[in-house]
């Protein structure tokens, strides 16, 4: 196993982290965060592949990874709003409960 | 850090002269790692020892203002205070409250100091006296900066108290709000200048026009007021008066650190000044010309002392503050920060992007140039400011 | 090399599973703090500063900010309820199917012929990625920037109360 | 212009650091244990007991334990007992003394009634503050020995009342003579061999006793 199986094999595991949190948990705060940190796992990707791969572009990976970060910023901002709306039609943030369509 | 410069004079290089003496003897890898041991240790010993000297200066200035002479008792013009103070701090129990969360509660000081001596690594000190020169250095400080709000959330939560909880909430806010004002009055330096890194930023304002004003940026239309916003959100990211909401000790007892005392409260307090240390450094690097003589004829004064002379004097303007506004309200706090820095800041990008701009412009252009760029910096000031004083009168006091 | 890569893998991965273990949400949030550290400081070991300090910046200095605060305003959720039956099958079943997507992957990369080249990429100073960033990628950076600003309209117009503002409230 | 104001204020701060360090009349802080400010003359606090004499205060105590005070005083901060025997006083003449005469510090408001009720001036405020003491009930409780001081420090306090007083007291005192010696012209005239009544003076006038000769 080299590095870069390495570091694909960190990002895989801590994918799966973010995977079972956002699948198992019912609070939709903790399900958002897992979500962030699948992303991260993918952006941790981005930058082993820019680094080890013998023809890689100048940069792109950190740039991509930068576009990455900025976008899960706007997801985290949209999802905590979505979140507070919710709590404040239904008085609860357990994703099971909120069933409603109708606030 | 570097070699250090070896044209310069004696004085000049006496640091690196100093720590070449005490580990030239040493292997190579070794070397390495004694003299990057020995600059942490030199900015730890240094900044220790002015925080020690800041709460002594901070309340004699402040006595001096409301004319008393301030600590006098302890030592000549009472200079032991601040040991006396450490002594009993040291000495005084600590309190963990049954309900708290004792590993958060005893983290929250630690990581908050640690964030904020972080911060130091990247300002320099004086010509190549810089701990790490890093490419992006500028973003490095506000990174570390930011985290410290973490570690104060963490302290307000721990404490399981209300108002500990509240003045947290309060904290997240300002530091939030303030950190945006902070970060673009620092983009339009990294435009001018070029880089992202602390170093290049401070040799890039080197040279004079005439031979006497320094191409500083604070010299500059869009610099003056980049300036201006960048000191009242660093006043504001450092928790002091007329910021200090946090700790409004008419409102919120001691805020964060109600449930905290003895050595923990210390490390807060010290936190607080490195922290105020750490900004007041980097608004000289960025705006007043870092390590850079006023004068030509002054050059002879080693970097680090004009660097030093410079963040002095900063520090004082702080405790100036301190002792003369009183507190704002939380909501003037924020409406303040996203009515009136934010945008000034923004406009201010543009100002400093025209400046860029019309670099080349000479003769009578000169002249435009220069009032176009005063119209853009002064102009939005005035017309924010009128429009955030709207409705607001002078005040008349019935019974005063 | 490797073995700071492992100690900084061990001790996200680990921050991350005790995040989304944890029954206290606030917990959850300073140990998924700890963790995006972590991915920090493995940007920092794969020589990419520039990310390392805008992960920093982006998500300890912002996310995990909203994440409490969204936590505190919506109080009752702090502490969740013992899990019903229903969810403790759920979490196993998440926990079967996290595991399948891991081995999936972990498989997939001890399988397939990466290469390393011997020499690593070169590290891009801040110059270059600016010029990058505002040569070759102009066009996604403005579409970035729009789709933050959209995004924080959004969240300010979603999250907003619909209670007026009280008149007498000007300072 | 927004900020205008904040340098206003900054210029009065400003000005106030700077002129404490050259103005005495804005510096005026004083370094109290080593430097003190004289009290002024009408200040009051805590009575004592004047007596004639620093060298036997005891023995020379104006006061005669009438009680007067000890009835009078609001929160009752006075404890006196009257001593069985007699003593003669400052002018000899055979006087009750307090055996016992205790002020609680503690309770006594300085409300100066003991001094305005008092017939013989033997109780006057004091001017002392520092009574701070590190045990609460003992020594706060001041016996006689500790509330007794002369009549010369009296007159270093407050010296245009002490004045008043010693020229009341030798008014009396030499009103008392003169009757004295009337009556015993008046008595030798008639009946020289009578001897002097001595309760007679001291009834008309209480404090100051006739003369011894």
């Amino acid at each position: 196993m080299n590095a870069l199986q390495l570091c694909l094999a960190f990002s895989s595991l801590l994918f799966a982290v973010g995977l079972a949190g956002a699948l198992a948990r019912s609070n939709a705060i903790i399900v958002l965060l897992g979500l962030e940190l699948m992303l991260n796992a993918a952006n941790i990707n981005f930058i082993a592949f820019w680094r080890f791969s013998p023809s890689s572009a100048p940069a792109t990976g950190v740039i991509f990874v930068l576009f990455s970060i900025a976008v899960a910023a706007a997801e985290a901002a949209v999802g905590m709003a979505l979140v507070i709306a919710i709590y404040r039609h239904q008085k609860t943030i357990r994703l099971p409960d909120a069933t409603d369509l109708k606030g | 850090m570097s070699a250090g410069p070896t044209d310069a004079h004696l004085l000049e290089r006496a640091p690196f002269l100093l720590r070449d003496w005490l580990t030239h003897a040493l292997p190579e890898p070794l070397r390495w790692f004694a003299n990057t041991l020995i600059a942490i240790a030199a900015i730890l010993a240094i900044f220790g020892t002015l925080f020690a000297l800041l709460t002594l200066v901070e309340r004699k200035v402040l006595g001096r203002v409301q004319n008393r002479p301030g600590p006098n008792r302890t030592g000549w013009f009472g200079i032991l205070q601040p040991v006396a103070d450490g002594i009993k701090m040291l000495t005084k129990e600590d309190i963990v409250p049954r309900a708290a969360d004792p590993l958060l509660h005893f983290l929250a000081p630690v990581a908050l100091l640690g964030f904020s001596v972080l911060t130091f690594a990247v300002i320099p000190y004086g010509r190549d006296l810089v701990a790490v020169r890093l490419d992006a250095g500028v973003l490095y400080f506000f990174a570390a900066g930011s985290a410290t709000e973490l570690s104060i959330f963490m302290a307000g939560w721990s404490s399981n108290n209300k108002y500990a909880l509240v003045a947290a909430m309060r904290a997240l806010a300002q530091l939030i709000s303030y950190e945006l004002p902070l970060l673009l009055s620092a983009v339009p330096v990294v435009l001018a200048a070029g880089t992202l890194s602390a170093p290049d930023i401070v040799e890039s304002q080197g040279g004079f026009t005439w031979g006497f004003v320094p191409h500083w940026h604070v010299f500059t239309p869009w610099g003056a007021a980049a300036f201006l916003v960048f000191f009242i959100s660093a006043l504001s990211e450092s928790n002091r008066s007329p910021f200090d909401l946090p700790e409004a000790e008419s409102e919120l007892i001691a805020g964060h650190l109600t449930e905290y005392s003895g050595f923990k409260y210390a490390l807060f307090f010290m936190a607080e000044y490195f922290g105020m240390c750490s900004l007041c450094g980097m608004a000289v690097t960025l705006f007043l010309g870092g390590w850079q003589a006023p004068l030509a004829a002054l050059e002879f004064i080693p970097s680090y002392a004009w660097f030093a002379l410079k963040l002095c004097a900063l520090l004082l303007v702080f405790i100036w503050i301190r002792a003369t506004l009183p507190r704002l309200r939380m909501d003037q706090l924020t409406r303040f920060a996203w009515k009136f820095l934010v945008p000034l800041a923004l406009v201010n990008l543009a100002a400093s992007a025209f400046w860029s701009l019309s670099f080349g412009w000479a003769g009578p252009m000169q002249a435009l140039r220069w009032a176009i760029g005063i119209a853009l910096a002064v102009g939005p000031f005035v017309l924010l400011g009128r429009r955030l004083g709207a409705g607001i009168g002078p005040r008349t006091y019935r019974y005063a | 090399m490797s073995a700071a890569l492992a100690i900084v893998a061990l001790a996200t991965l680990g921050s991350a599973a005790a995040a989304m273990l944890g029954r206290s949400l606030l917990r959850s949030i300073f140990m998924l703090a700890v963790s995006w550290a972590g991915v920090a400081a493995f940007y920092m070991w794969a020589g990419a500063q520039f990310v390392a300090f805008a992960q920093v910046l982006i998500y300890l200095g912002a996310i995990s900010m909203v994440a409490l605060f969204a936590v505190l305003l919506t109080r009752q959720s702090r502490d969740e309820a013992p899990p019903p039956p229903a969810a403790l099958r759920r979490a196993i079943l998440a926990v079967v199917a996290a595991a399948g997507v891991a081995a999936v992957l972990l498989w997939a990369v001890a399988h397939s012929p990466l290469a390393v080249s011997g020499s690593l990429a070169p590290a891009t100073s801040v110059r270059q990625l600016g010029f990058d960033l505002m040569g070759r990628h102009a066009a996604a950076l403005l579409v970035v920037g729009v789709l933050l600003t959209i995004a924080l309209l959004g969240a300010v117009v979603l999250a907003a109360d619909g209670a007026q503002e009280r008149p007498g409230d000007e300072p | 212009m927004l900020g205008t104001g904040l340098l206003q204020g900054l210029a009065v701060t400003a000005r106030n650091f700077l002129g404490s360090f050259y103005d005495r009349r804005r510096f005026v802080t004083t370094q109290y244990p080593e430097q003190r400010t004289a009290l002024p003359e009408a200040y009051r606090n805590f009575p004592f007991l004047v007596c004639e004499s620093a060298d036997d205060p005891m023995g020379t105590l104006r006061c005669v334990a009438c009680q007067i005070c000890e009835k009078e005083c609001p929160p009752q901060c006075i404890y006196i007992e009257k001593s069985k025997d007699k003593k003669p006083d400052a002018n000899g003449k055979p006087q009750i003394y307090p055996a016992v005469f205790d002020i609680d510090t503690a309770v006594c408001m300085s409300c100066q009634i003991c001094v305005e009720v008092c017939p013989f001036d033997a109780i006057k405020m004091d001017q002392v503050f520092e009574l701070a003491a590190t045990d609460r009930f003992g020594a706060l409780l001041m016996d006689r020995h500790a509330l007794a001081k002369p009549n010369s420090y009296f007159q270093s306090i407050h010296p245009t009342e002490a004045g008043e007083v010693d020229s009341r007291l030798l008014a009396a005192r030499l009103a008392a003579e003169e009757k004295a010696r009337t009556a015993a012209a008046a008595k030798a005239a008639p009946k020289p061999a009578a001897p002097k009544p001595p309760a007679a003076p001291s009834a008309e006038a209480p404090k100051p006793s006739p003369p011894l000769a």
